[in-house]
């Protein structure tokens, strides 16, 4: 049984373990680049990129049933807002 | 050095086509779309992410794509996770699933209310068949022409479901396609609809439904599915499924059923067929001449669908005394709900207060399950 | 390669698209009548139907783990309720 | 006008048969009683619609049933999608998922405040040995038997995954006659409760149970597990699943985990469990003499279970001080909590002040774990 | 009384050795650390009760643990329950659904504003490639010692993934090993932390991190992809459900798909991961000198991968004039987000107004996508 | 074909059931006994138990996203929380 440097040796284990840790920095390093170059080159192109329109928000998968728990959550925001908004009042008054 | 050559060949820039490039640019632009203009994001977004995936290139011993699956050497141990992934579509799968979630949150309760409307939602399956006749005029063979014509149905599932059955060789093409058009709805449809109608006519206003009692809705999904099926078994499974959601939904003592059929289930299934349709759609297989009929086929079809509902609407007219608005028509193409939401937006252009909405939402359901139907006959008809 | 009329024919696509749509249209006017008729047939029969009974609402997968959820809910509405109450009060007063 | 016979022979109502007319009128039968009297809903809805699913005639040539899988001419590419669905009922997969489910959402609590309870849910699996001595006699083989008498272990997931291993020609028959009877609680319990207590006896009241310290309640699942695991090994997927779940509830880091199991997991696989179970009730296989018989056994299983627990608190009570009220002895079959209730309701008959239900809560989750022991043995003994 | 002896001698007692006692004792130890300690409990409570199912002793003639599969005699009705879960495992399916679920919970925003900091996940992937050479030099085959060495990855997902695709004989003690380091970050990282830094460099206060417009954040997890996948196409699949996991989020159009994702999806696949992963562990394939081994390589990669991303930030402040926090070098092992969480709690006791967690994120999330390439970069070059 | 009797001697089921019901008796029993010992074995041992630390209560799979929802709820108590104290507040002046 063969064990240790020949073993290493035999199967360019130390070539492998070299060519995986540069390429590992080589692809992290490009995105590196990219996302150091991205704010300034959407700067630049910004102007002529379309406003995001959300004329029908709906998608097939949400019929008005999906709505519920939103309108639901809305009612709640609403009461904590005129909740608060009371105790703002009664702190003033 | 030998292995830093191998990995160099194995890269994807080593390996990458201009066909590709093609595909992942569409890819990027089905998601620029989905987000910009929240044309169907739901399907649009990973199936866009799924171009770009099923475009990146790999060496050949390696699997990875969709269609490296259990059939090939090395069976299971060998198949690539996205290929188990994509069983549920090749299989069918998927489809009837995320029919149940549909089902659980669809409410049909105005087309119960005005049940003559249903009838528009058969008079836009014109589209499928018109269009069948096409592809088989164009080459295609009777089978892979019914899976074609059935874009015209504007569901996304019903349209796998078939093509998985009748013409797996097509169905990204397919799929691709089905879900590009419903996505399109409102670009394709408006300009028929000002086409074939009078300004008369889209001023029309109709009674406001009634309120169905829960009876007649829990009714309904029993009924309705007894009648479809017997009539057309191939049916079954998708209709089964539609009607097994609303029944779920309807019945209320199984609210929580019906909550996570329209939640978790069909969130999941919709991830992973969008994701997995768009990792079908490999340049090399994706990219032919056919794929560019299907496409032209497709908007053939959609656009007979809609002038079908609303030239339909008109002929009922000649009958009724209470007159229908004939824009609604167009809303039985389906594309739920997004044909509904086009005829309430071009509706309310020509009088602010006319909510044509509700009514538009009748054909359009109606038009889920006339497209089924359609599938139904059709693959008993034509199918081994 | 023969394309066009002749494959037309010769697969019978023209019959076959004119029995599909028949079909389609008859199940959905099956459907239409059964719906027209429905609500006459159910004010006949109704008053021979049994009323639904709620004895034992719970079932064999909704523990009272389930219930917290609702009684979440019912708090919040209560909550919810109570403000909108108080605002009318403040509101006469 | 060939295309038309041969579609017009294809249709449901030509290939009706008067047995499927019948297994269509229970499947809605079932679901009118799941909507009108809340009798199991969460089951009975699904299998009902299952039922009017399975009992669709279609033509021979087509895919549709769960029948048609991938043993079948043409393999996976025409196995139905029902069959691809009803493969986690076939090979077991579905239950221990719902075990887990229910795991997470039980509270083991009253339990284990007064541990003697435990033994009323022994006591209870009295019903399964004897309909299995029962249906032997009845001429079925003793692994028929078995999943025949499991049926009185009043657990679905338990019946069907026994039924799987040991019987699985039986299996819609042992599933709709379990979750039937399950759901049949409130109607076949009482009377056995009234004919075998004195009003005296349903008037005890019992000492309100401890609170348990969470110690306790973590180590329990696992001890529980390793105790009936290494005297029954053949019931490790089921209680291993339970306890899993159990565990994953109380040791409170893993609540995400033990919420996502007792609702999206665990609706998902009854919904899938539920409707292909019924649709697996074919007439063709279903409406048979030993489908009558298992229903007859089922039954008697039921009521043997109801009077074993009885019997046995009152056999307790000879010893204890603080007596036992032996109403709760009923809930030892499980059903939970169905039983548990029905205790609840006839206990505060006689004495309105009188809460039973936390105390019969402990042999009703006895119960669960007693026929998952007793399912492990008859498989140890009996499987191949 | 034969029948007797034959199911005593199938109880787990009669059949119970003391490797298997062991076996379930560390189960009990892992379960015990999760609730005591608050390490890893979403993974480590799950793989407990596992381990304490699989070392459940049964009779040879029953089918009950993950390895009694389809390719055993008796084909798929002979085969688990456990081990049709274990489907999963085996053929790396669930870790691409998790990193799903993980994409849409990430958020990579600090990452984004900082994108330097995202070499410091590279280096500590050195940890990979060092035990790689390790586990070849003590006999391991190139194959297994890739799948030891990504143990220092410090992601469970990815070690299983590719444990799964090259050294399957391994893949319980790998999981193992990699969720125990994960679970003891807290200890193992904080001496290394203390060697490699001095005070001064600890008590480094770092620019707060700018707002990430949303544009940005929805083309990163693309381009992302693009890069990663085309320098190395063998992290397609891993990559491609995290990135599409992160799109699902950053798009906001499709906020419900990304919802389900990181819930009851990512919340499904944990616990069946957790809990076959854990029941693969029977002490006759566990309990091995290899299994000893690796658990010593994989403290050993956690070691420099730790030291390899601190040393790596100290020679990037070499060159930087705003500089770098070395300890957040630690952070890049990945084991989101518990390393970071330690990177936090040692510059606090320094400097109590220190707020490092942010700025840690940045190398913790890119440590994920570092490991993921390094695995795609091992498997196709030693892949089959 | 053979029923009844001889098949119940035949293939010994009253032997199976008689040590099915014991078999089940016996596990219910140790898992009773055990359960009757544990609060006691409990009391003993306790003092020797490490306590519960929650140092780093977050785990990978609970990011910082997943908080807003208990945020929200808590939100949501403290408003119902006002609300009612707001309501005792009202009663007593
Ligand atoms: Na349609
Ligand atoms: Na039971
Ligand atoms: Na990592």
């Amino acid at each position: 049984m063969q064990t240790g440097i020949e073993n290493i040796i035999k199967h360019q284990v130390i070539e492998l373990s070299f060519m995986g840790i540069l390429i590992v920095f080589c692809a992290l390093t490009l995105i590196s680049l990219f996302l150091a170059c991205l704010p300034k080159v959407l700067t630049i192109i910004e102007p002529f990129l379309p406003q995001a329109t959300h004329g029908h928000q709906q998608t097939a998968t949400s019929s008005s049933d999906l709505l519920s728990p939103n309108e639901d959550q809305q009612a709640i925001v609403a009461a904590i807002g005129f909740t608060l908004h009371h105790r703002q009042l009664n702190k003033h008054t | 050095m030998d292995m830093f050559w191998k990995f160099i060949e194995s890269t994807g820039f080593a390996q990458m086509e201009w066909a590709n490039v093609l595909m992942i640019l569409i890819g990027i632009f089905f998601i620029s779309l989905a987000i910009a203009k929240d044309y169907e994001p739901l399907l649009l977004v990973p199936i866009g992410f799924g171009m770009v995936i099923g475009n990146i290139p790999y060496p050949p011993n390696m699997s990875l794509s969709v269609y490296d699956d259990w059939n090939g050497p090395g069976g299971l141990s060998n198949s690539s996770v996205l290929s188990l992934l994509y069983f549920g579509v090749k299989y069918g799968l998927y489809p009837p699933l995320i029919f149940l979630g549909i089902g659980a949150m669809t409410d049909f309760s105005t087309m119960l209310s005005n049940p003559k409307l249903i009838l528009l939602g058969g008079a836009a399956q014109i589209g499928i068949f018109a269009t069948l006749i096409g592809a088989v005029f164009l080459g295609f063979t009777p089978e892979q022409a019914a899976a074609i014509g059935i874009i015209g149905g504007a569901d996304g599932p019903t349209a796998i479901f078939l093509a998985s059955k009748m013409a797996p060789e097509l169905l990204g093409a397919i799929a691709v396609s089905a879900y590009s058009y419903m996505a399109l709805v409102p670009v394709i449809q408006p300009p028929i609809m000002y086409l074939l109608t009078t300004k008369a006519e889209r001023r029309i206003r109709m009674k406001p439904p009634r309120e169905v009692p829960k009876l007649e809705r829990i009714i309904f999904p029993i009924a309705a599915f007894l009648i479809c099926t017997l009539i057309a078994p191939g049916a079954l499974t998708l209709l089964g499924m539609l009607f097994l959601g609303n029944l779920l939904k309807e019945s209320t003592v199984t609210e929580r059923l019906a909550n996570t059929a329209r939640n978790a289930l069909i969130d999941i299934v919709t991830i992973l067929l969008g994701f997995t349709v768009g990792a079908s759609t490999q340049a090399s297989t994706f990219l032919t001449q056919q794929s560019i009929l299907i496409f032209g086929l497709g908007a053939l079809s959609f656009i007979i669908a809609t002038a079908g509902g609303i030239l339909f609407a008109k002929f009922m007219n000649l009958f009724l005394t209470d007159k229908i608005n004939p824009l609604i028509g167009a809303a039985g193409v389906s594309a739920v709900p997004d044909s509904a939401r086009v005829v309430q937006a071009i509706g309310q252009k020509e009088d602010a207060h006319n909510i044509l909405l509700m009514h538009a939402m009748a054909p359009n359901v109606a038009g889920v399950i006339g497209s089924a139907i359609a599938a139904g006959v059709l693959w008993s008809v034509l199918g081994k």
